[in-house]
């Protein structure tokens, strides 16, 4: 609790704040999971996206406020149509093999999109095709409007790679990757560590960075310790100097420990929400799911399980997006006797065991969700459980490895899900109808209703920010009205470091920015 | 007189379990003077054993102790020493020899590790001094190839050859005593008296002491000087061999001396018994321990402890001594006993009541027919000893082309070393195995053409006794479900009926019926074997095959045993083939005796002809082999050398004649057949004797 | 009454004591202990309701992981639920995994082994094979192929858990019955003319026991550690009542911070596995004759 | 002896091949599709699942799935990773190492530990030091690897800072883990030689080498401890075979490399080639190992050297 006696506390602080950062030392840094591949556009996982920030750039900066910034692209124009986005592109900068950045490369890059299955095709949209202008002109044409298309672009997933690289390693350009970032790539050890370092002659930094040359750091090794008690303990051990997702029962101890900083980042995109599967028999009842929906308390289990570390969720939007409905916050309180009449009028009816029963059949609910335990979220499934035993109804836990099979089958009537994204658009792949999960979708609530799917059309078009958010608040509200989700909580992006380590920054979506990190001697 | 090397003072053992102490040693009272031989006698379980150990005091890894007493080696007090001390005596001083070589040595190490582990313990030699050294004994004790036999484990030995390996290490460090626990019990009577005469030579050598143990007479008479005849954990009697064989002091001693069987004793008379059992530990019997057995045994012999007295070093602990040397003869059958078994019951009283179910019996008076039972022709079993992939390695000649006959009524004797192939034969011979070639005729029908059911119903005429009276029941039956299981098999009894034809059983073989629902651990081996007795004579067999069915008992229960099954025979007209090692007993129970050799048989002959002219130079051998207890008649053991060759590659021509002193080059080549000499005398040799 | 050759093994001299005796020495209070513990346990599973007034299901945020004290004896979880309730109340679902899937791949394996041991010959070489090919398939695979079968449930770890069992318990069997098939007895009951069957069931098989035995009864506790292991991975069964060894897998996290949810039901399992082996080695004793009586 | 070697290496053959076997029906027959599984909502066209499903050959019947796989593998080719291309051969092969050493570490505390504990308990039989090694052995076997994994984790690597919490380079990475994983079978051989033990310490041959003279601790490890090994030895080789994919847990509270977590993974995400490629090799490593124990016997055994 108290400071080193030797090193007075103000002494260290003033270090910190107002001195140069010191170049030189490694960053290790303890991730939960491990990335599946290091190619960008082959991936979809946040872990991932956590490590290409530091070997890819982007075309473009998206800052905390929502805005676009320029970084490989200096500039841009939109066409009138919408349709054609025209990037003019940095003329000094180099891959870290020694390829040059240009339009060429650009172009290769979104050639590449087409060859792999990530998130980026999907962030991306309707990309039809590139072309290079010249040099360091390059132009992308888009089958039609699709408004989020500079916040894919943003995207690590959509970091630039090496064309030379591309071309040289195919198949397993996922081992080898090679951007225009402030370090290079030097090892993946498959479930152990992987291995960065500093590229020294860097000169492309974000606009945001207060760093404009080579990163002070020359090492970035970012261990993968799956589990929480060797992450964490590695972090307080010192034998790692940060580590993400601190289990929130670690959190007070490590906030009130001067040799320890906590950060919490709140992962921008769509809230933990339960999504009510609209398909299923009993469930496709409007009151049915609203006495659901009346009778979980989010309040309970972020109060419950996450010692209030987490915020509870009002919308399916996190706050930081735009078109978020702010509104709906505190719209819902608990109330178990409303909900019971709700079931009542429906004629279920509670039997002997306290489980509601209509034509001899017992009101259960399919509560999938998927193993291991990850954010508690399985322990989310316990507490739901029980809140809705009062209720009667009977919860089938299905908690496995293997969602995919239920899904696809839709063999669920509640699952639980979060992503990550910064703009609103990530509601279309959760609610068009058209976008089921046998069809590569995420559209969990099996929501079939041509006005969503005409809204979410509209909202990715529209360029006018003040009405896509009109709309997309529109969609919340009505996810709300209709019982489709129950939101449960926002993710905080939690990590512990050292105190030494200064300059850790996050990006709107919640991802650690190494670049401007240093480590106090 | 000079202090001897060894004396003992009333010496009392007890061993420690659970809270529970037992003292199976009391009040132990000898010497040994030097060079001397003495031999430790008594039944298994009197406390020889523990007598031998304590004096090493071995005893105190099986949390026993020395309760009092004192045991002086050279004037010093062993029982006070400790272990530390002790360890230096062991091995240097006193050595000890143990009864089965094979599990006396550790298996995972050579013959010649253990060898030079011991000498390295004791003396200050180099290892090459100690591997010299070594090399040295295992000459002397008569090993060929000594420096092979160095490098060789345990499992690669014979049980003689380890024998001699084992007396190596014991001498190893020049002992004053040498402690002989039942040195060849398990070897074969030619190894046994090579193993004998290397003693007797060594010690004539060296000028040690050896204190002898042994239950057998008559190796006691061939090489003590003087004898220690311990019973129940007690001394009785003490004496020179020769002066306790002509007059023994001690009832026990006599009674000892008279079940055992020797050639000469009278084959038709029943043998001798000590009626009863040995009392266990746990509850010896109140004043003189053998009261219960004893035909003289008074009041005071109940009451009071005797102790051992007498003139002249022959010594007797018996309140009667003077009356047992007065009477020419003890009685017959002693009275009564104190004991839970039922007093003899008569045999032929209790199937006489169980006679009405069957209708053919063919009594005593039928034994002059002498029909044919069973018809052995070229009887051949081969074991082949499989390889990989089913490939044969070798082929085990356990039984080569053996042809005889056995008659109704008789005893069929076999005798023969170890691995002659007697068992085989036996078994082959009942079926439990299939011949490899030959045939086995049953009354007239042929067992080896039968298929398995028709041969499960031809067992009921042809039943089995077992070698191993603990082995051989199921330690999870009772002995009624044990001795009725036949009834199940072959006769569907409702369960009164065969409890009341079990009871009868239980009191035919002198067991009490009483005892249907106790477990085997519950007896003992006498009682044990009397157990499958019952079992194998249940369904009123023509035919029993006996296979060692006495040798793993004591010799005053092995009396009881034969006379038993003697007295069946004579009742139910069994006809028995009588597989032993103990040749006496042999002679004793059989009309004829077969001697087979490395799956030959050698010779045939009635008995008396067979001991009294054996025309095989191995049957001789045999004969020579037999220690003889009596101490007058002290011979040079004059018996076969070297040990039987390996069935899986037999000596061509005669296979005796790597071993037979008259071997000529005929005898290499030509493998002589077994023919008539007269007298129903057959011979397969080529110069018989 | 029966004759000593040499020593006899130690360790059967005295328990033949201990039994005989019958006096209360260390041995006896073991197995009273071990019988207690049991017995309390086997309650907990019938009758949880006895031994406990807190509920296993309530959620309780105001009293989230309490250390022991007067009013939660061993604690309270991060549900706020009472330590010492949860191990009562998953105690049923803790020995039904533990026995159910030793009774499983037990009587598979023994079933197995026995074939194997008692026909020999190719039906050996075949099963053997068999036994050694599943030996090679990882327990976690065998675990999803039969969870993917019927779906995650108690039953499927039991099944799962028995499956990867099967070949030990086939192996311990077979040589077992090798052992006992060549034994004397076997030949006499074979010489009165008993049949292969008669033998088998009466003999070979009452005598080949033991060992399965023994190893049944460290097979009980292994597999409720087999079940808390499939739940580290993920492919346990999330249920209203965890049985001990999910408490286990899932308390982990909870180590540093409150030591007691996982501790206390460890300490469950290992009670309940010594309890077990110390009567398991009773009830072999007092099934061999040679010790019951006498 | 070379004919049982030859033997043994053709039925080990035989197991290998049909665990092989065993193992490409199970994945196949294992509900859930890998494709599905694959993109998990990344929002692709149902016409790229086709694709992908094309061209990861898993539209084809299973007979010509089975036959392709096998003549592949004959040829030496254990075919991609499903996930992330990867070769799998090449892949197991990273993992092999850390995995067998974590296995062969692990082996060595349950023996040395086992070994140890029986003894003692066998030698002071009844005392309170057979009480309490008794007690420590059936604590490995009550309590989870991960209990134990974390616990020395705590203590011996946060608080006192001895060993590394992960990673698998060096030998300080193997003491933990290898320790952990090393208790659980420590459990089964402190039974195991203690029972042995006793019953070698009843055999004859014991008295024999206390009638020479033998310290008794030339007694009790000279001679009574190798003619106990025997059992002990037949027990690790059997654990090896569940220790190699038991690894997983180990593996995963220690961050180590290995192909328990290659395996765990690829099972969960249907990654055919990848398990049969590690269960081939758990495979191998099993039967080498038993094969390994039974020729150690000889070693310690001379009975059976010479017998063959
Ligand atoms: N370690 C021991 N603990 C308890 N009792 C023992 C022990 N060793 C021997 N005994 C008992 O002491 C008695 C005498 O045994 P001992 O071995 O001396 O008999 P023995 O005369 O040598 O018999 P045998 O001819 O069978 O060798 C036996 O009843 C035996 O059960
Ligand atoms: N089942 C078998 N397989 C292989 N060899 C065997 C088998 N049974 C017996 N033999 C061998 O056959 C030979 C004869 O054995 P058998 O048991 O018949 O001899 P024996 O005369 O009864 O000896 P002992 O006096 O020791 O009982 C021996 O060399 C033995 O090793
Ligand atoms: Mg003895
Ligand atoms: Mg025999």
């Amino acid at each position: 609790s108290g400071g080193k006696a030797e090193l007075p506390a103000s002494t260290a602080k003033q270090a910190a704040a107002g001195a140069k950062p010191v170049p030189g030392g490694e960053l290790t840094y303890a991730l939960a999971t491990s990335p599946d591949t290091l190619d960008p556009a082959a991936s979809g996982f946040a872990v991932s996206h956590r490590v290409f920030r530091n070997i890819f750039d982007s075309l473009v900066f998206q800052q905390t406020d929502g805005t676009y910034q320029p970084w490989l692209a200096t500039s841009w124009t939109k066409s009138d149509d919408g349709k054609a986005y025209t990037f003019k592109l940095r003329q000094d900068v180099k891959f870290q093999d020694g390829t040059s950045f240009n339009a060429a490369a650009v172009k290769a890059n979104f050639d590449h999109l087409g060859k792999v299955s990530g998130q980026a095709r999907s962030l991306l949209g309707p990309v039809a095709s590139s072309e290079v202008v010249d040099e360091f002109t390059i132009r992308v044409n888009l089958s039609k409007k699709f408004e989020p298309f500079l916040s894919g672009l943003s995207s690590a997933f959509f970091g630039i790679s090496s064309p030379k690289a591309l071309q040289e390693f195919g198949d397993q350009y996922g081992k080898h990757p090679v951007g225009t970032g402030p370090f290079k790539f030097v090892k993946w050890t498959e479930n152990s560590e992987i291995v960065l370092e500093k590229s020294p002659d860097y000169n492309s930094p974000p606009p945001i960075a207060e760093n404009k040359g080579a990163s002070y750091l020359d090492k970035l090794t970012f261990k993968i310790v799956p589990e929480e008690a060797t992450r964490i303990g590695s972090v307080q051990s010192g034998q790692v100097l940060a580590g993400e997702t601190v289990p929130p029962q670690n959190i007070a101890s490590l906030k009130s420990d001067p040799k320890f900083k906590v950060h919490q980042a709140i992962t921008n995109g769509t809230a933990f929400s339960l999504y009510l599967n609209t398909r299923s028999e009993t469930w496709k009842d409007l009151k049915a799911r609203q006495a659901i929906q009346l009778a979980v308390d989010p309040d309970l289990i972020v109060k419950t399980l996450y010692l209030g570390a987490y915020p509870r969720a009002w919308a399916s939007l996190t706050p930081g997006v735009l078109g978020y409905n702010a509104s709906l916050e505190n719209k819902v309180k608990p109330d178990v006797a409303k909900a019971n009449q709700l079931l009542d009028e429906l004629g279920w009816k509670k039997g002997a065991d306290g489980i509601r029963e209509k034509d001899g059949k017992k009101l259960t609910l399919r509560y999938l969700e998927p193993s291991p335990n990850r954010e508690k979220r399985n322990d989310i499934a316990v507490i739901v459980q029980q809140q809705l035993k009062e209720l009667g109804v009977s919860v089938v836990l299905n908690i496995t490895k293997d969602t995919a099979t239920p899904l696809k089958q839709g063999d669920y009537d509640l699952f639980g899900n979060s992503q990550v994204k910064a703009d609103p658009d990530i509601l279309t792949n959760l609610f068009r109808s058209d976008r089921s999960y046998d069809k590569g979708g995420t559209n969990w609530s099996s929501l079939n209703d041509p006005q969503i799917d005409k809204l979410l059309d509209e909202g990715s078009a529209e360029s006018d920010p003040q009405k896509r958010k009109a709309i997309y608040e529109q969609i919340q509200q009505y996810l709300h009205d209709n019982a489709i989700i129950i939101p449960i909580y926002v993710f905080p992006y939690t990590v512990a470091q050292a105190s030494k380590v200064e300059g850790l920054k996050f990006d709107l979506l919640g991802y650690p920015l190494f670049y401007d990190v240093s480590i106090r001697k | 007189m000079a202090e001897p090397l060894l004396r003992v003072e009333g010496m009392t053992v007890e061993f420690e379990a659970s809270g529970q102490s037992l003292t199976p040693v009391t009040d132990i009272t000898f010497h040994m003077e030097r060079g001397e031989t003495v031999c430790l006698v008594g039944e298994s379980g009197s406390g020889k054993s523990v007598t031998s150990k304590a004096l090493m005091r071995l005893t105190d890894f099986a949390q026993g102790r020395i309760a009092s007493g004192s045991v002086k080696l050279d004037g010093q007090e062993l029982t006070t020493l400790p272990q530390s001390v002790l360890r230096a005596i062991r091995g240097k001083k006193i050595a000890m020899i143990f009864q089965e070589p094979m599990a006396a040595f550790d298996p995972v190490y050579t013959i010649g590790a253990q060898l030079t582990e011991t000498i390295l313990k004791h003396d200050k030699k180099t290892k090459q001094e100690a591997r010299a050294h070594a090399v040295d004994l295992l000459r002397r004790v008569g090993f060929p190839e000594p420096e092979l036999r160095l490098t060789q484990y345990p499992n690669e030995l014979s049980g003689g050859m380890l024998q001699r390996a084992m007396i190596a290490m014991a001498l190893a460090c020049g002992p004053e005593l040498l402690i002989a626990d039942e040195p060849t019990t398990a070897l074969d009577v030619t190894i046994q008296a090579q193993i004998l005469r290397l003693l007797s030579d060594l010690q004539t050598e060296y000028g040690m002491s050896i204190l002898l143990i042994t239950h057998d007479l008559g190796i006691a008479a061939e090489m003590a000087d003087r004898m220690i005849v311990m019973y129940a954990g007690r001394i009785v009697e003490v004496g020179t061999a020769d002066r306790l064989f002509a007059q023994p002091r001690h009832p026990y001693t006599a009674g000892l001396l008279r079940s055992i069987t020797t050639m000469d004793s009278d084959r038709n008379a029943p043998l001798y018994t000590i009626e009863g059992a040995p009392p266990s530990v746990s509850e010896f019997p109140s004043g003189c321990r053998f009261h219960p057995r004893c035909p003289l045994a008074t009041d005071l012999c109940r009451s009071e402890v005797p102790r051992l007295s007498g003139a002249d070093g022959h010594t007797a602990a018996c309140w009667h001594t003077d009356v047992l040397l007065q009477e020419a003869a003890l009685p017959a059958v002693p009275p009564g006993y104190a004991s839970e078994s039922p007093a003899a019951v008569s045999v032929s009283e209790v199937l006489a009541a169980a006679e009405h179910n069957e209708s053919t019996v063919t009594g005593s008076e039928d034994k002059g027919r002498a029909e044919v039972l069973i018809d052995v022709r070229g009887l051949t079993k081969h074991y082949a000893v499989k390889g990989s992939f089913g490939r044969t390695k070798a082929t085990i000649h356990a039984v080569d082309d053996v042809s005889f006959s056995i008659r109704e009524g008789e005893t069929f004797g076999l005798v023969g070393e170890s691995g002659s192939g007697k068992s085989t034969l036996g078994r082959v011979l009942i079926q439990l195995e299939r011949a490899t070639a030959g045939q086995v005729f049953f009354q007239g029908e042929e067992l080896t053409a039968m298929d398995d059911r028709r041969h499960r119903e031809a067992r009921r005429d042809m039943q089995m006794i077992f070698q191993d009276p603990y082995g051989s029941v199921n330690p999870r039956w009772t002995i009624g479900e044990t001795i009725g299981e036949p009834f199940d098999v072959h006769e569907r009894l409702s369960q009164p009926e065969k409890r009341r034809r079990v009871e009868e059983l239980l009191q035919a073989v002198g067991l009490n019926p009483r005892w249907y629902d106790r477990y085997p651990h519950e007896f003992s081996g006498g009682q044990r074997q009397r157990i499958g007795i019952a079992r194998a004579i249940a369904l009123r067999p023509r035919f029993v095959l006996a296979d060692e069915a006495v040798s793993a008992l004591d010799v005053s229960v092995q009396a009881q045993i034969v006379n038993l099954m003697q007295e069946l025979q004579q009742q139910l007209g069994l006809t028995y083939v009588f597989i032993a090692h103990g040749l006496n007993i042999v002679r004793h129970v059989s009309s004829r005796i077969g001697v087979m050799y490395l799956g030959n048989l050698v010779e045939v002959a009635p008995a008396e002809e067979l001991f009294r002219h054996p025309a095989h130079p191995y049957t001789a051998g045999l004969l020579a082999s037999i220690p003889v207890p009596d101490p007058s008649r002290k011979r040079e053991f004059g018996s076969i050398q070297g040990e039987i060759p390996s069935p899986a590659s037999p000596p061509s021509g005669c296979r005796f004649h790597t071993r037979c002193p008259a071997a000529t080059a005929r005898c290499r080549e030509e493998a002589p057949r077994l023919t008539d000499i007269g007298t129903g005398h057959s011979v397969a040799c080529h110069y018989p004797l | 009454m029966k004759a000593v050759t040499g020593f006899k093994p130690l360790w059967k001299a005295d328990r033949r004591q201990r039994v005989r005796i019958g006096q209360l020495g260390a041995a006896q209070l073991f197995l009273g202990a071990a019988g207690l513990i049991l017995a309390f346990i086997a309650l907990c599973a019938v009758a949880p309701q006895w031994v406990t007034s807190y509920s296993p299901t309530k959620i309780d945020p105001t009293s989230l992981m309490q250390p022991p004290g007067r009013l939660h004896w061993l604690g309270t979880d991060y549900f706020g639920r009472d330590v010492y309730t949860l191990i009562v109340y998953g105690a049923r679902d803790s020995l039904l995994l533990g026995l159910a899937s030793v009774l499983v791949g037990g009587v598979a394996g023994a079933a197995l082994g026995t074939l194997s041991g008692y026909i020999g010959g190719w039906v050996d070489a075949l099963v053997m094979r068999f036994i050694e090919v599943l030996m090679t398939i990882p327990g976690i695979l065998l675990a999803l192929a039969i969870a993917a079968a019927t779906g995650p449930s108690l039953t499927n770890v039991v099944l799962a858990i028995a499956a990867s069992a099967v070949p030990r318990y086939a192996r311990v069997m077979r040589s077992q019955i090798l052992s006992v098939k060549h034994r004397h007895f076997v030949l006499a009951s074979r010489s009165i003319g008993s049949t292969g069957l008669r033998i088998f069931f009466k003999h070979v098989l009452p005598n080949s026991f033991a060992p399965f035995l023994v190893m049944a009864t460290i097979g009980i506790g292994t597999s409720i550690l087999a079940g808390s292991g499939l739940s580290f991975l993920g492919l346990g069964v999330v249920k209203e009542i965890p049985d001990w060894g999910t408490v286990l897998a899932q308390g982990r996290g909870y180590l540093t911070v409150a030591w007691w949810i996982c501790t206390f039901p460890g300490l469950a399992i290992a009670l309940f596995v010594l309890a077990i082996n110390i009567i398991g080695d009773y009830i072999r004793d007092v099934l061999d004759p040679r010790n019951g009586k006498g | 002896m070379t004919g049982t070697i030859s033997t043994r290496l053709l039925t080990s053959l035989l197991v290998v091949i049909g665990s092989s076997v065993l193992v490409f029906i199970i994945m196949y027959v294992l509900p859930g599709d890998p494709v599905l599984q694959m993109l998990d909502g990344n929002s692709t066209t149902p016409e790229a699942i086709a694709a992908l499903r094309h061209e990861l050959g898993l539209d084809r019947p299973f007979y010509q799935q089975f036959f392709d796989y096998f003549l592949n593998l004959l040829q030496g080719d254990f075919g991609h990773s499903r996930i992330n291309k990867d070769p799998v051969l090449p892949k197991i092969l990273e993992h092999v190492p850390a995995t067998l050493t974590l296995t062969l570490v692990s082996t060595f505390f349950s023996i040395v530990i086992g070994i140890g504990l029986g003894v003692l308990s066998a030698i002071h039989r009844n005392g309170v030091i057979d009480f309490i090694a008794r007690f420590v052995g059936l604590f490995g076997i009550s309590m989870p690897s991960f209990w134990t994994g974390i616990l020395l984790l705590l203590v011996f690597s946060i608080q006192l800072g001895w060993f590394p919490a992960m990673g698998s380079e060096g030998w300080e990475t193997l003491v933990l883990p290898g320790l952990a994983l090393g208790l659980v079978g420590a459990g089964f051989i402190v039974r195991l030689v203690r029972n042995t033990m006793l019953e070698v310490l009843g055999e004859p041959f014991i008295l024999t080498l206390r009638a020479k003279g033998l310290a008794e601790r030339a007694v009790m490890y000279g001679h009574a401890l190798r003619n106990s090994l025997i059992p002990a030895l037949t027990m690790v080789g059997l654990t090896i075979g569940e220790l190699l994919s038991g690894t997983v847990v180990i593996e995963t509270v220690f961050s180590r490399q290995g192909i328990g977590r290659i395996l765990a993974d690829a099972i969960m995400a249907k990654d055919m080639p990848v398990v049969q490629g590690v269960v081939f090799f758990s495979a191998m490593i099993y039967v080498g190992v038993n094969l390994l124990v039974d020729l150690s016997y000889t070693f310690v055994d001379p009975r059976i050297r010479r017998s063959q």
